[in-house]
């Protein structure tokens, strides 16, 4: 007995869910208006920073929670008790640039070069980049500063090279005529690790007990999520009214920015592979970054 | 009981200065008391002593213990953000009971003609107005003991032989102890039973007179008010002479 | 004559507005409106917001979660820096605290307040921790400055220490706790707007949130217009109040 | 005896610092590490940050911004402070500009400042705005309150507009000035640590900046207890100049 | 030139206090002029018209322009934040060339007895050392026309009689424009050119006397003082009367 009060077997009263207001979010609006085949309520919470998704999955306050695959490893490391439910979101930074003659990473020998937070995966997985092409620490200058900002201030031009996500990315291709963009992540990350390995992300965290309690409950919501994705996916133009409803962001700009968003879901267990390597090369980067080690197999929530 | 407020080899400085230095005095109780002196000598101080606001740095000050005090300062001290009568509310609240206390303002204040006056902020009040405000509310707190300290000041002659007048009834009234400080030598003759003249800092008693002639009967022309006056006045020249040779 | 000066001195506010509104216009032709939308651009974005009702349905929350924070704080600071200025003990015990209070930064506050005080609560305890040491430390200077020759006045008629602290202390802590409360009241609205930024679903913190991540400048600064008008309303409420209490004697 | 009285005082803040530490062991015993990290962790944390010579490395920068900021805030905050309070032209004209300086939130602020001011000075720019209306409110509330018997008398013997602001106005608008210094010192740490956090490579912020990132939060409240550190430190030596200054006349 | 300074049908009201009320009189330059009257009547109300530092709601007041004036006013209005020696400073620094102001300083103060206490800041002086230093300032000041309102209250016999004579002496080195305000009768005798009685407010001029007699051969008991102070003494009893029934 493992000590839940809850049946095994029951459903919850509803089933809460945290995202940022970013592309992996998307499908999960078109679920906010449906209600699961069991007739589980669906509640959507969106946060705006990192401590306060943290802080819910510690209080246990969300079921489910969309989050940098590194920040779940890392929870998952310091003991707290959740499984990665799946992974969505494989690649969605690039390397943008105002100017003509920058094609390559080391083009930046000399440039300056702005990226979102310090020590974010933008940021680690930039300078793994620069060190792979060639570079030497300190031949591109890094500077931080938060997505919104680099964006803006790239409009302006006052930003030349820039690591950006989408949809930032499809804002500043619509606002400055010059900007292009110069690298794909998940394309670089194949170069160098290998066709077969992808770059997850960011995806789902679910809290181990709600998982013991309600595993029926969980298939119900992958499936109905997986549905969502792929409809978002094949439909971003349908999909476009209701995020601009939810999340404000236009819809010209949501369309365009699904060109370059990969969303595809892939169940935790299945995704443990990429993961790993992933994982690993953060690892070796910067080991706070994963919370010290590689997570073990029960990090993967199994099916 | 102790029937005399006494300061028994008294020091006190205050910041540098050696106000009091073995200062012994001692004033009945329930007689009025008069202290005359060269500005500067400490005559508040020895006030401030008997109010018990400020402590002797060593000797004795005695027969004060359990008094009740009424005090005032030779600044009006008012509060700035009450009325005149809010003024003599804030001192009478928590002494005297509510239906009482309004008639005593009333009285007081028409005693002292600033009855017209009781809603305006002190502010409005001219210097001598002031004064009587603060006289006002001392004299209405209940008191076994009155300190005064220059109370007549800014006010106008027959004012002032009023009040003398006034502070002689209400003592016959209730004999309390006062202790009366000024600078005019024959306010302190027509009030005090005992009158003493103060040297300059450090202060000792130059001169001390007992008067037994009834209130009624002191007159400033009439003897011995006028040798005590001469006598006095010419102690205080030559208390001057020395702290103030150029005038 | 003396209304003619009233009414240029009433319409000088008004001058400066349009000159300011002039330079920012001058402004925003050298910049792309992502980085400074014209001020047509966001007085429109702030009419569409008050037409679709969403000015009002969002500030709601915020309004009443900063008065709440604001109000607390008043309610509890000035008791507060009271004690700190009359007892030297509470003083050497509590100083330390309104440090802690003043220095330390919104985020390491974050994670604390949601997890003990809850979400929705969070923007109420950033304005509180925000604004209570600017009223404490203004109201313990007022208690430093008081004229003491008036606590011996209420030595001597045995006043008792309640209505000495209500009718000597605070009469003068007044000016001071003016100063306080007027700047506690400024900070107030940008307290409440950075809580919800970090922390909540509505608001005018959150709907700046949003708007950033869209790079919708013009939805930012219209925002930003607003709470400086929430401030102006204040800040002119609080002066006529604080005037007609204080003009009788001051 | 005084000095016994002397010695229990100064220990006070020590058991007060007590026993919040063992409150706060206590805490820390019901939460996760990442919530809630224990003393002990902590203060290794700032050990090993101290002893890697990074804390200097950071907080120097952080100390040169927050101490520059705060005296531009101080030299331009008083005399505009005196200006509003004295001249109403000037007050209708620049006290909304106070206003809007306090209610401003920092995320409106940071694309303009660092476009015009530049990334390195945003800090200073920061600290500067969020302190400037502290010392100007406080300095017009001081000038408010000024006695006006003493303005009859520099009127009476002539004395100049300057020497009148030096001589009658400042000696009376200073305990109002040290309530707003003394604020305004304590908000410069918080300040330049979340402008830090938001926008610069170096400083305790962008220090707190990569804690957060990472989850450390044992790190993030080793920056927090420095820069508390750095508030307490700079409270008492702020707390001992003035005293030494103002001991004489009140 | 004119040679007066002329009240002309004044009027002013103070917050609801109708103060003055087509109040008209004038004081000869050059001469002192004394002012007595019942307390609250309008002295000061007079001087701060006088010193410009009220304007009159109706009425001409002419013949002050362009005087350079001193004002000792009712109140010490001491500089808390500066020494004794910085408060005379204060005033002259603008006035007086440095060498000069340090021996004029100095000269002032030993005359009124401050010159040992010219470092200590005036929360360390008595009252009437208070109101000593203000004299100070206003006299070391220079002047056309000398305001003083009560200058020589809280401050002892022989002082007052002294600095009394002092002013004259003054008086005769640099014969300036005085309005000396007192409520004691045989002051204003002693010093006055003129001597004026005010009624209780609104203020009119119930008694003006011009006294010929020189300073040195004035004395308290040599007529005609004695039977002036009389008569003066009387009319301000008859005004005391009407305001102060009670005492
Ligand atoms: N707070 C103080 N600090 C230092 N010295 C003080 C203080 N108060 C008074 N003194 C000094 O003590 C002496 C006596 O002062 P006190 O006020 O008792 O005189 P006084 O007799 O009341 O004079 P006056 O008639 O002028 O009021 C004076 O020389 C004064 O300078
Ligand atoms: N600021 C003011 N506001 C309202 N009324 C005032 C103000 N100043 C003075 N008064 C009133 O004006 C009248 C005259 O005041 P003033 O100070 O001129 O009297 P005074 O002759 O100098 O009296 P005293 O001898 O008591 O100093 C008084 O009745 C007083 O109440
Ligand atoms: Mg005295
Ligand atoms: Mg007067």
């Amino acid at each position: 007995y493992s000590g839940d009060k809850t049946p095994a077997s029951g459903t919850p009263e509803k089933i809460v869910v945290q995202a940022p207001l970013a592309p992996p979010t998307a499908p999960l609006f078109k679920m906010a208006g449906e209600v699961l085949p069991d007739g589980t309520p669906l509640e959507i919470i969106f946060y705006k920073s990192v401590e306060e998704a943290t802080t819910r999955v510690v209080k246990g306050e969300a079921d489910f929670s969309v989050l940098p695959v590194n920040v779940a490893a890392k929870l998952y490391n310091k003991g707290v008790d959740i499984s990665l439910a799946n992974v969505s979101t494989w690649g969605i930074l690039y390397l943008v640039s105002l100017e003509s003659d920058v094609r390559e990473w080391t083009d930046l020998r000399g440039e300056e070069l702005y990226v979102g937070a310090r020590g974010s995966t933008p940021d680690v997985l930039t300078q793994y980049f620069l060190s792979r092409s060639g570079l030497k620490d300190g031949e591109a200058h890094l500077t931080y500063l938060d997505s919104p900002e680099i964006a803006r201030m790239m409009i302006n031009g006052l930003v030349k090279n820039a690591v950006l996500p989408e949809p930032m990315l499809t804002q500043v291709l619509m606002n400055h005529k010059e900007a292009r963009v110069i690298r794909d992540f998940y394309s670089d990350w194949q170069q160098y690790e290998g066709d077969s390995t992808a770059l997850p992300q960011a995806g789902m965290v679910v809290l181990n007990q709600f998982a013991r309690n309600y595993p029926g409950t969980i298939s119900e919501f992958h499936r109905a999520y997986a549905g969502a994705l792929d409809w978002t996916v094949a439909n971003p133009a349908e999909a476009a009214p209701l995020v601009e409803a939810s999340a404000s962001i236009p819809a010209p700009v949501f369309v365009q920015s699904m060109e370059r968003t990969r969303l595809r879901f892939v169940p935790g267990s299945k995704a443990r592979a990429d993961v790993d390597v992933y994982l690993s090369r953060l690892l070796d980067f910067s080991p706070e970054m994963v919370g010290g080690k590689l997570p073990d197999e029960k990090f993967y929530l199994s099916d | 009981m102790t029937v005399v407020i006494k300061f028994e080899n008294v020091h006190k400085t205050l910041g540098p200065t050696r106000v009091l230095e073995g200062f012994s005095f001692q004033a009945e109780k329930g007689k009025i008391m008069c202290l005359v002196g060269p500005s500067g000598c400490g005559k508040t101080t020895i006030l401030q002593l008997l109010a018990g606001l400020e402590l002797p740095d060593a000797g004795q000050i005695t027969g004060t213990e359990g008094l009740k005090v009424s005090y005032v300062f030779q600044e009006p001290r008012l509060l700035l953000w009450k009325t005149v009568a809010g003024n003599m509310d804030f001192v009478l609240r928590d002494a005297i009971s509510p239906a009482r206390r309004q008639e005593l303002i009333a009285k007081y204040l028409s005693l002292m003609g600033l009855y017209e006056y009781r809603d305006s902020y002190p502010k409005a009040l001219s210097g001598g107005m002031k004064q009587r405000l603060a006289l006002c509310r001392a004299l209405a707190f209940p008191h076994d003991l009155l300190l005064l300290d220059e109370p007549l000041k800014s006010l106008d002659m027959p004012l002032r032989l009023g009040l003398v007048r006034q502070l002689t009834n209400m003592w016959r009234e209730n004999p309390c102890t006062m202790v009366f400080v000024t600078h005019d030598i024959m306010e302190a003759l027509l009030l005090g039973h005992r009158v003493v003249v103060l040297s300059a800092r450090p202060a000792t008693l130059l001169d001390t007179v007992d008067l037994n002639l009834p209130f009624e009967q002191r007159n400033i022309g009439r003897e011995p008010l006028p040798s005590h006056y001469e006598r006095m006045l010419s102690l205080l020249e030559a208390e001057s002479m020395k702290s103030l040779p150029y005038l | 004559m003396k209304n003619s000066i009233s009414l240029t001195r009433g319409l000088l506010p008004l001058f400066g507005l349009a000159a300011f509104i002039a330079f920012w216009q001058l402004i925003s032709g050298f910049y792309s409106h992502v980085v400074v939308p014209s001020p047509a651009e966001v007085a429109q974005t702030l009419w569409t917001l008050a037409a679709g009702g969403e000015l009002w349905e969002q500030s709601r929350h915020s309004i009443l979660r900063g008065l709440l924070g604001f109000c607390l704080a008043v309610a509890a600071g000035t008791p507060l820096g009271l004690l700190i200025g009359l007892n030297p003990v509470a003083a050497s015990l509590l100083r330390p605290l309104v440090v802690v209070l003043q220095v330390t930064p919104l985020i390491s506050w974050l994670l604390l307040a949601m997890i003990w005080i809850g979400f929705s609560r969070v923007p109420v305890f950033v304005v509180f921790v925000t604004t209570v040491p600017l009223i404490v430390i203004n109201t313990y200077q007022g208690v430093k400055s008081i004229d003491r020759q008036l606590l011996q006045v209420a030595q001597i008629y045995r006043i008792s220490k309640p209505r000495v602290i209500r009718e000597i202390y605070l009469p003068q802590v007044a000016p001071y706790l003016l100063a306080g409360v007027s700047n506690a009241l400024g900070v107030t609205w940008k307290a409440v707007a950075m809580a919800e930024f970090l922390s909540v679903q509505q608001g005018i913190g959150a709907g700046m949130a949003v708007a950033r991540i869209n790079l919708e400048t013009a939805a930012l600064f219209a925002w930003t217009l607003f709470l400086i008008g929430l401030g102006l309303v204040t800040d002119r409420l609080l002066a006529c109040v604080t005037h007609h209490k204080l003009k009788h004697w001051m």
